[in-house]
């Protein structure tokens, strides 16, 4: 199953699922990373809980079989709320039941569809959650992301390119939580003693969006 | 990493068989990971749950039973619950009367547990939830509120005594709020722990140092400290403590000395013994205690201190039997 | 050394002063080292004490009370007490129909305990003792006998059901000896203790090694090994502990999984689990278990094994009430 | 005070009482070392035992004042019984109890009475022991000793020499002890494991050897 090639409508069921095999890749990959970036700052289980979930989605996905791209992310969050726990698990979950609740019943979506899914899924998480970009946690990656993700494709890039540059964004937003003091979730507890340390949730979403940017190079 | 495990992605499964039979009056669902009461649901009674992070033991489970909690929820370690599980727990111990959720502070328990109280009230089960936030290390740095600690076993205590005595689920709800109010805690570690997944200590201290002001999950503390004698390390958690919450001299307290898993109880004692000392020093009374390790941080060495302010009602219902794997008195 | 502790010299006498605080329904005499039920001596009935060195706790300050023992002797760290401080609990504690000693089979705590018997017998107090001896590690090695570690807890709670039921001390006593010829013990250890007073850890193993057959005064064990998941620990100690006390497929036991000190009560769990497995798979019967640290090496981690096979009058004795600071059941 | 001149009685209570401080200085500072070979093959307590038990001997005997040799033996040997604990406190408490009396009421006694007393005690060890030399215990020091002043005695030497023979004879007994497999005590139950470690007991008992060497070799 290839993506389809019409670049009017890229992301179709096939598409959110070979994102789910690179993102469950990279969160295999990472998890012992992910695990110790959550150790001086957390309690050092962030890539355990990252592991267990994308599992779980990944063989939840493949026993039930949605067939659009909506109903593969909201199968995934719900996935992600009920295996995860902790803090990522809501977040996470509330992120992809949003964006896939959002891309509604269509068999495939433009690429500006799936941005305003995302942002709507980023939006429930800062909801939930309450933090705002600054306060050291995944939205530091992932508003930054959905920035250059917007902006690309308001300037006319193609999606494969403009996930590209919302994953260079995430990349960065994650690299730069280092120097910041955390205010909200397990880091925020530490006071200045959160600064200096990369926070594990921020990296976790920039290797989510780097696994969509791969699956549009790959699929393009 | 040295620990009596098959493997760290059994842990809390393996466990939990281990707990269905050390504990036959226990209902055990290893599968769905809800721990109720043999006899639940008990009709015409507030169902009192609790949950959290695996690796605490036995804090949640080892609560479980007449006069404290009807069910335990045990998420994976140190990671929350989910929605669903807390749902099928709070299911499972309606008596018709509405079921308490005690919960602890953290950003993903909050989150967990609120996402479950939506899914009962849709599924017409009355519930509240209780937010347990006791630990003064991290007072005025975080609009998060406080860590919840050791005053849960303190909440989890007396609202069960109250359920048990077949109070409202609103009056049960308003004591927990009141205990929380009254309770503060903090804690220092002389080693890490190790979390299973993670396989190595999630700090490192030097052989002459100690962490003040740890969490429960092996969190580092606000600070590093020279090890001192128990002497001093009881001064150092009731001077926060007590700075948190002034009381007056002549008021009654509850001590709670909590072992943070591989802490002997020979120091535990110690601890108390000096706790004691300065209370009576500042005029308190110390009315009751609690020493032993009752809230763990998996094998972390060190202890966490709590007290709480004291009420005839609060003690009377303190007083009250109990009879679970943890923690029994009383003619139950 | 990493402890909460004042000072190695006072740790005995400071953590028996936080005893008392903790358990005020006990008698504590810091000076003499003298723990005793608030109502000794309780007239009718034969007195069970019991002692040893300090650093196992809860064992046996831990047991006092009733439905258990009417007294303890804490020596100092890993020290049998004295025979004056055993006199004096023995003379506390008769209420006219004698006392049983429930000694551990160790060259000092018999000597102690034969010398205080011998005062106590001067005094007219009728004396009888018992040796428990269950600890398979060392079989066949020594003409000193097994030495005594965790039956002594079974011991101790099935002698004081029997005291409670007003038995007449020679059957106490026979009745131990019966509990002691059918109980069996290993330990494994998977970091040694460190004793106060010698400042540094009594032996050391690498990261991926254990000490199997270890003494619960942080002697080394039989042989090293290398570190093995769970099951492989709970198959090493169950294959040698029947190897010296064979059982019949039906036979009914009891299983005492006990940690040394350091151990959290998840892993003693999962422990739990594989005994309960491997007992199963040869055809006996899992009547009763107890699972937790009752009997530590200060702190060691690492758990014992304690095989008790059942008849049913020392099943009705375990499951009769006790009410103790470690161990309460039932209704008393 | 010093020793009586008088070279046919040479043991009175001053002597015993100088003994009792040479071996408590002894005790406190060789604890340590005898707690390290408590170590491998015990319960790491011995030299913990040994200093309280003299540390309180030598306070009671300063408080009590006993005023013959006898009387201070019989009064260490109490102390240490009740002080010690463990198997080392009834062991030496019996052998200092037993030749004490066996010295009786006398204020002061030859040489040759002294080492009848201290056959008494160590028979005592013995009897309640129930160990024989070559067990790895204290007796592997305390017979060789005996045997040695014994010797020195009938050939013709004086205390101060005999008891310099039993000290050398206590501490080769000792170190004679490393290779022995244990067959007694606590290191019994470590059967071959036992092999190659000095014995703390019999290391303590060459002190105590060796405090009676120096005490009569300075009173001489
Ligand atoms: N309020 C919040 N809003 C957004 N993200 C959050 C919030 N709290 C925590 N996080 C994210 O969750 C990550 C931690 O996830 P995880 O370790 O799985 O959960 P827990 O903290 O419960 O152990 C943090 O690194 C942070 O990025
Ligand atoms: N049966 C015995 N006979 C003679 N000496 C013994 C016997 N058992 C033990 N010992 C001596 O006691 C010493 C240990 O003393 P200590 O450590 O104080 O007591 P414990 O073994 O009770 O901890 C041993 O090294 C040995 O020399
Ligand atoms: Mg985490
Ligand atoms: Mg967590
Ligand atoms: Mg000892
Ligand atoms: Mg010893």
């Amino acid at each position: 199953m290839n993506a389809t090639p019409d670049s009017e409508a890229p992301v179709d069921a096939a598409f959110v699922r070979r994102w789910l095999a690179a993102a469950t890749d990279a969160v295999e990959r990472d998890a012992a990373h992910l695990t110790e970036l959550d150790s001086p700052i957390g309690d050092a289980d962030h890539g355990t809980n990252m592991r267990r979930g994308f599992l779980a989605a990944r063989t939840a996905v493949e026993q039930e079989q949605p067939q659009t791209p909506g109903a593969v992310l909201v199968l995934v969050g719900r996935t992600l709320i009920s295996t995860v726990g902790g803090a990522s698990g809501p977040l996470y979950g509330t992120l992809m039941r949003r964006a896939g609740k959002e891309l509604g019943e269509e068999q495939a979506v433009p690429a500006d569809r799936l941005r305003d899914a995302l942002r709507a899924g980023v939006d429930g998480v800062a909801q939930l959650g309450g933090a705002a970009p600054g306060d050291k946690t995944m939205l530091d990656a992932l508003v930054p992301a959905l920035e250059a993700l917007s902006g690309a494709l308001d300037g006319g890039e193609d999606l494969a390119r403009a996930l590209a540059a919302a994953a260079a964004a995430a990349r960065e937003g994650a690299q730069a939580t280092t120097p910041l003091r955390a205010r909200k979730g397990r880091a925020s507890y530490l006071g200045e003693r959160s600064i200096g340390h990369q926070d594990p949730g921020a990296t976790s979403s920039a290797l989510l969006v780097a696994a969509f940017a791969d699956t549009a190079r790959e699929g393009a | 990493m040295k620990k009596l495990i098959n493997s760290p992605e059994t842990v809390v499964a393996d466990s939990l068989r281990g707990l269905a039979i050390a504990h036959r009056e226990l209902s055990v669902d290893v599968g769905k990971r809800v721990v109720v009461r043999g006899d639940a649901p008990v009709p015409g009674k507030v169902g009192i749950l609790s949950g959290g992070g695996s690796g605490h033991e036995p804090l949640h489970v080892g609560y479980v039973g007449r006069g404290m909690l009807d069910a335990a929820c045990p998420g994976e370690i140190f990671t929350s619950p989910s929605p669903q599980q807390i749902l099928e727990a709070t299911r499972r111990v309606d008596g018709g009367r509405g079921v308490l959720h005690i919960v602890k502070n953290y950003t993903g328990d909050v989150m967990n547990f609120e996402m479950a109280g939506d899914l009962a009230r849709a599924r017409g089960i009355e519930v509240r939830a209780v937010t347990v936030g006791d630990d003064v290390a991290n007072d005025g740095l975080t609009t998060a509120g406080r860590r919840g600690v050791g005053a849960t076993v303190l909440v989890e205590k007396i609202c069960g005594a109250a359920a048990e005595r077949r109070w409202p689920l609103a009056r049960v709800a308003d004591l927990g709020n009141r205990v929380i109010a009254n309770a503060r805690s903090m804690g220092i570690a002389l080693t890490s722990c190790t979390v299973p997944s993670a396989r190595r200590p999630t700090f490192t201290l030097g052989e002459d140092e100690m962490e003040v002001g740890i969490g429960m999950h092996g969190e580092t503390g606000r600070f590093r400290h020279k090890l001192v004698p128990a002497r001093e390390v009881a001064a150092i958690l009731l001077d926060r403590v007590l700075a948190d919450m002034p009381l007056e001299p002549g008021e009654q307290v509850l001590a709670f000395v909590n072992g943070m898993g591989a802490t002997p109880l020979m120091e535990l004692y110690i601890v108390l013994d000096e706790v004691a000392r300065l209370l009576d020093a500042r005029g308190l009374t110390l009315q009751r205690t609690l020493t032993g390790t009752y809230m763990a941080a998996l094998d972390m060495a060190g202890c966490s201190l709590t007290v709480l302010r004291l009420d005839e009602e609060m003690t009377s219902l303190w007083d009250a039997p109990v009879a679970t794997p943890a923690l029994t008195w009383g003619t139950v």
